[in-house]
């Protein structure tokens, strides 16, 4: 367990990429910040009232936010949500535990693989299932190719709600390497369904290991000439510095979490503070900025794909060998090769599908830290094959819940901008 | 999951929470169960914003967030068919606690926003699926689905398939 | 023929091709903004219609031509037909006080002046025009009935009166220097190589006026009017077919004049930059300063992000004004003791 | 601010940095790919076009009709009907559609398949101009082995 408080006698870090060092504001000097920009909405004004979503250019998905301006200041957001809601809880009751994993893809379907390993982490712990050593390095290099993926996709779409439109499409052409890569391991480019019940599907195939080094190589390069590119531009500075201000008070208040709450001097992250997968066996650094702001969102998250790559490094430098899927009979359906082979495989192959697992009775809770935040998931579980009661609770739900109250005092221009700082993704807000 | 007093031995950190209930709470904890490593404390609906205001506000706990605030419904339990549970994290201890407030069919709880703003949403999907109000909340109407939709589709008795609510409003034509 | 005559002849002969160059080239400029912009972005760009695509913008009109042409039912209809118009017809209008060549060129034996208009107070009515191409987007912005619309419409006009003053200003140091308001002279008082022009002088008006000019055509980084991304399309968002087309359309069209602007004034216009290569026409002299200033606007809009719209009134206010008056004042000074 | 931060802003440092960015990228190489005149070719584990296999030698189909695939389908797109009959003690498949309309390619189908039946390859260009064309049957499934990777055949 890290000190993860706001802490903000923490001693200065080397900032390994940003030139100066900025002075570290506490919290009051953040609210007060913040209650200037308030002050913009101070009395009662005649406002107009503008629908931004979900047809507009700039919502990421279909979320909707009724603004009522004051001029071109924010007064006051009605946020609306569930226009992709897909019952997916519902679906889970009706489907078997190994049924679920490919639904779980379509909840935030920039980085699936984050949801099935989110889920596959939650069955394995109500289970009671050992999940080998090379399948949890397998894991965690493909958890943080899909937060590499992501938070270039973010960037991509982030500096271009700001106007900078070449900006999106070299970060589509860099996530193409990462896709690639999903694509030679699990067969899918963006719908993975890559992870099972005490490991995952396939191993790694052959040559894969090389390519993904020389990715993991490359990439941060790339991010150090995106950095060129927008990191001291003073259009840039001018619209992301101050903008946005969501202190850790309310982050916590607001269930935020993931690189919101980051950057606002909270050193959470469940891969150190909760470790699954192989995070307690690789060292890395959690990225933290102070001032809580859209720009240090961007700080944070540019940090923590380098961090990533490093990661990745590390696994594929100590990749154990062995099996790559737990050796369970009761809990883990069995692996194509061996059900061809062994009548005993092909026992519990049938006996999977038509039956389901063997799951005990009981409820669990367990989260994992998913690019966009926390997700948990809860699950009941009657003894059956299905859950009794199966709950998502995804990080984007609750972020498209707190901004608005982020818009306040801002000026329309920003609110796309802080919107996307946010990095809410609506299949998984609406589920 | 019927709540029964734990009997097996409880790590430190949650041995704290635990104490720290038991000490505050004594009788009015309907019971308890640790599994998996996880701690549940089962309330009665109307101590529940007390407890979660003392679960927030006591330093030695100091539950900062509510993680979520879910719903369920058990048909076979006549008596309480509906449960809501929230999780409660504390990030300064890295600790997780459950809540669980059992209640009848028609049975209102209080809401949590004054202790976690972030519930406002939560309280209004589970009202939503199960049909369990919350009083004291300021906007309790449907969220993820359309507001013309009957019934509460988590509900157990309510189908996978069909098309309850959700349909297009002819009735509404050139009106909008 | 009297001379009168063979003069109206020849304005008529010069009009016909200024236009036609300006025209014309329109669809090869916004056919170069989308392969640039393709390039800028290591993409290809449009490579279908035509050779290397280069037949995309006729497609595009012909596209734009089908289209139905919508009118909002509670659009101000008046004048939401005539907004566009208003953008584009001004451009237009500058073009004709751009001089292509020096005054008094003997052609067939007659004096022909190679410039459209030779007027007295060119500065004065380049800037006069430019302030009127803003009611159009005012005008769109209002009449659409739109809020996104009329956003933009008042963005535009925030936006013209804060760069504007500036821009004016940051003219007055050239104008000082060539001692004339009349385009032709200022391009005559560059004559000689290259650093005889006044973008090294004045290259803290240049930077102004380079900026302000980028302001005017609104274009990333100013294009705040249109802001995809926060009012959908701006004061264009109720337009459709080949009246979104004339928007389009008047936006290169400023464009090239602009660029053309640019170069007269501060890169000797149609003036080649060592005098050993004036046996080149200056019109392509001329032609060719204004693809450099036509790509520069294409590599700064695909490169930078946006200023908020206070922000840019911001730097209108705050930093070029002050410039502006500053530069004037040292010019001032130094021409009145040189 | 400093007079060096002065001096930079004046000079337009960060601005001019970040445009020999594009500037590089406009003389650089182009990464786009003309689609319908140029391919990109999938890797092996593809999971595109489902095939129904059969025996190389004796082309018999390998399903056995024991509905794995068809139990296990998240989305439930694949419906067979079986009759008993044949000489040699197998079940004749009388039915296998598969609704492309409704599959989800996850790939379960696949994987729970108990003899090797049931592949998916890497076709992916699945645009048709009529809807009928993605309702699958067995004919149109069992055409479809010659797409199916070298490696999956032998298994």
């Amino acid at each position: 367990m890290s000190g993860s408080t706001h802490d903000t006698a923490h001693p200065q870090q080397d900032h390994a990429h940003g030139a100066a060092v900025k002075p570290r504001p506490t919290l009051e000097e953040l609210k007060a910040r913040k209650a200037r920009t308030r002050q913009r909405v101070a009395g009662d004004r005649e406002t107009i009232t503008v629908s931004m979503g979900p047809q507009h250019p700039s919502m990421h998905g279909v979320y909707q936010a009724v603004v009522d301006l004051d001029g071109e200041i924010v007064v006051r957001t009605r946020p609306g949500i569930g226009n992709l809601h897909r019952g997916v809880e519902k679906l889970a009751e009706h489907r078997t535990y190994h049924q679920f994993i490919p639904v779980t893809d379509r909840l935030d379907y920039i980085s699936s693989f984050a949801m099935n390993h989110g889920y596959c982490e939650a069955i394995e712990k109500l289970m009671g299932v050992e999940v080998p050593a090379r399948a949890r390095y397998i894991r965690t290099i493909a958890h943080e190719l899909c937060r590499i993926s992501n938070h270039i996709l973010w960037l991509g779409v982030h500096i271009m709600d700001f106007g900078a439109q070449t900006f999106f499409l070299i970060c589509f052409r860099d996530r193409e390497y990462i896709l690639d890569l999903f694509e030679m391991l699990c067969g899918a480019r963006l719908t993975h369904s890559y992870c099972r019940i005490g490991g995952v599907s396939k191993d790694l195939p052959d040559e894969w290991a090389h390519r993904c080094g020389q990715v993991v190589e490359f990439l941060p390069k790339r991010l150090a000439e995106y950095e060129r590119l927008i990191k001291s531009n003073r259009i840039f500075l001018k619209r992301a510095v101050g903008i946005g201000i969501f202190t850790a008070e309310d982050c916590h208040a607001w269930r935020v979490t993931g690189p919101p709450l980051r950057s606002a001097g909270v050193a959470r992250d469940l891969r150190k503070d909760e470790p699954y997968a192989a995070y307690d066996e690789v060292d890395f650094e959690v990225a933290v900025e102070y001032n809580a702001d859209v720009y240090d969102r961007f700080l944070v998250r540019m940090k923590e794909m380098r961090e990533s790559c490093s990661i990745i490094r590390q696994c594929l430098q100590n990749m154990p060998d062995g099996p790559y899927l737990a050796d369970d009979a009761a809990h883990v359906l069995p692996l194509k090769k061996y059900v061809l082979r062994d009548a005993a495989a092909m026992v519990q192959d049938f006996v999977h599908v038509f039956k389901g697992p063997q799951v005990p009775k009981g409820e669990v809770y367990r989260a994992i830290e998913v690019p966009k935040g926390e997700m948990g998931v809860y699950i009941v579980s009657d003894g059956g094959p299905k859950p009794q009661r199966l709950h998502l609770a995804t990080p984007s739900f609750y972020h498209g819940q707190a901004v608005p109250s982020m818009f306040e005092g801002e000026m329309i221009a920003d609110v796309v901008g802080i919107f996307g700082s946010i990095d809410v993704v609506l299949g998984d807000t609406d589920r | 999951m019927d709540s029964t007093t734990v009997t097996v031995e409880i790590p430190g950190a949650l041995k704290v929470i635990f104490d720290a209930l038991e000490k505050q709470f004594g009788d009015r904890l309907l019971g308890n169960d640790f599994f998996r490593g996880e701690l549940t404390f089962t309330v009665a609906p109307e101590d529940f914003v007390e407890v979660a205001t003392f679960c927030r506000d006591e330093p030695s706990l100091a539950f900062e967030r509510l993680d979520c605030l879910v719903g369920n419904h058990f048909p076979g339990r006549r008596a309480a068919p509906f449960e809501v549970t929230a999780h409660l994290t504390s990030v300064s201890h890295t600790t997780r606690l459950r809540l669980k407030v059992t209640l009848a069919e028609g049975q209102k709880m209080p809401t949590a926003i004054a202790v976690w703003p972030s519930a406002n949403w939560d309280e209004r999907e589970t009202w939503e699926m199960y049909g369990i109000e919350f009083e004291g909340h300021p906007n309790l109407v449907r969220l993820l689905t359309t507001e013309d939709f009957e019934g509460f589709p988590l509900r157990k008795d309510f189908p996978l398939r069909g098309t309850v609510g959700g349909r297009i409003r002819t009735d509404l034509k050139g009106k909008m | 023929m009297s001379d009168s005559a063979v003069q109206f002849f020849f304005l008529l002969i010069k009009a016909i091709l200024w236009v036609a160059v300006g025209v014309g080239m329109v669809p090869f400029i916004i056919y170069f903004e989308r392969k640039f912009a393709g390039f800028f972005q290591s993409r290809m760009g449009p490579t279908y219609a035509g050779p290397w695509g280069v037949l995309q913008s006729f497609g595009d009109m012909a596209k734009l031509l089908s289209k139905e042409d919508l009118t909002p039912d509670y659009a101000d209809k008046p004048v939401f037909k005539l907004a566009p118009y208003i953008l584009f017809v001004p451009g237009f209008l500058v073009m004709a006080l751009v001089p292509f060549g020096p005054l008094g060129k003997e052609i067939f034996g007659y004096q022909v002046d190679m410039v459209i208009a030779n007027f007295d107070a060119g500065v004065v009515m380049f800037l006069a025009l430019g302030s009127i191409a803003v009611y159009g987007i005012v005008f769109a912005g209002w009449a659409s009935n739109n809020h996104w619309s009329l956003l933009g419409g008042l963005r535009s006009g925030a936006q013209m009166i804060s760069y504007e003053l500036s821009m004016g200003l940051a003219l007055v140091g050239v104008i000082l220097m060539a001692d004339s308001l009349n385009l032709s002279q200022i391009v005559q008082g560059q004559s000689g190589n290259f650093w005889h022009w006044y973008f090294i002088p004045q290259i803290v008006s240049f930077t102004i006026f380079f900026v302000a000019s980028i302001a005017e055509l609104n274009r990333a980084p100013f294009d705040l009017a249109e802001a995809e991304q926060e009012l959908v399309a701006g004061h264009m968002t109720e337009y459709s077919g080949m009246r979104w087309g004339l928007f389009m359309f008047g936006e290169y069209v400023n464009m090239v004049v602009m660029a053309a602007v640019i170069a007269t004034l501060f890169f000797g216009g149609y003036k080649a930059p060592f005098t050993f290569l004036e046996f080149v026409p200056g019109f392509a002299w001329l032609l060719s300063k204004v693809l450099f200033f036509v790509f520069m606007y294409m590599w700064i809009r695909w490169t930078l992000p946006r200023y908020r719209y206070n922000q840019l009134m911001d730097i209108g206010w705050k930093i070029f004004l002050p410039l502006a008056i500053a530069n004037l004042a040292v010019t001032a000074i130094i021409v009145s003791v040189v | 601010m400093g007079l060096k931060d002065i001096i930079k802003k004046s000079a337009f440092v960060e601005i001019i940095q970040g445009m020999s960015v594009t500037g590089g990228y406009f003389v650089g190489p182009k990464v786009t790919v003309e689609y319908p005149k140029e391919h990109i070719t999938v890797w092996p584990r593809y999971r595109g076009l489902h095939a129904l296999l059969s025996d190389p030698d004796t082309g018999r189909m390998n399903c056995c009709g024991c509905q794995l695939c068809a139990t296990i389908c998240p989305s439930q797109c694949i419906f067979i009907e079986t009759s008993e009959g044949a000489t040699d003690g197998r079940k004749h498949i009388d039915i296998f559609d598969l609704d492309l309309a409704r599959c989800i390619f996850c790939g379960f189908c696949e994987e729970v398949c108990p003899c090797a039946a049931i592949v998916m390859t890497p076709v992916h260009e699945l645009a048709t101009y009529d809807k009928g064309d993605f309702y699958l049957t067995k004919e149109k499934l069992l055409a479809n082995q010659v797409n199916a990777h070298k490696e999956l055949i032998k298994r």
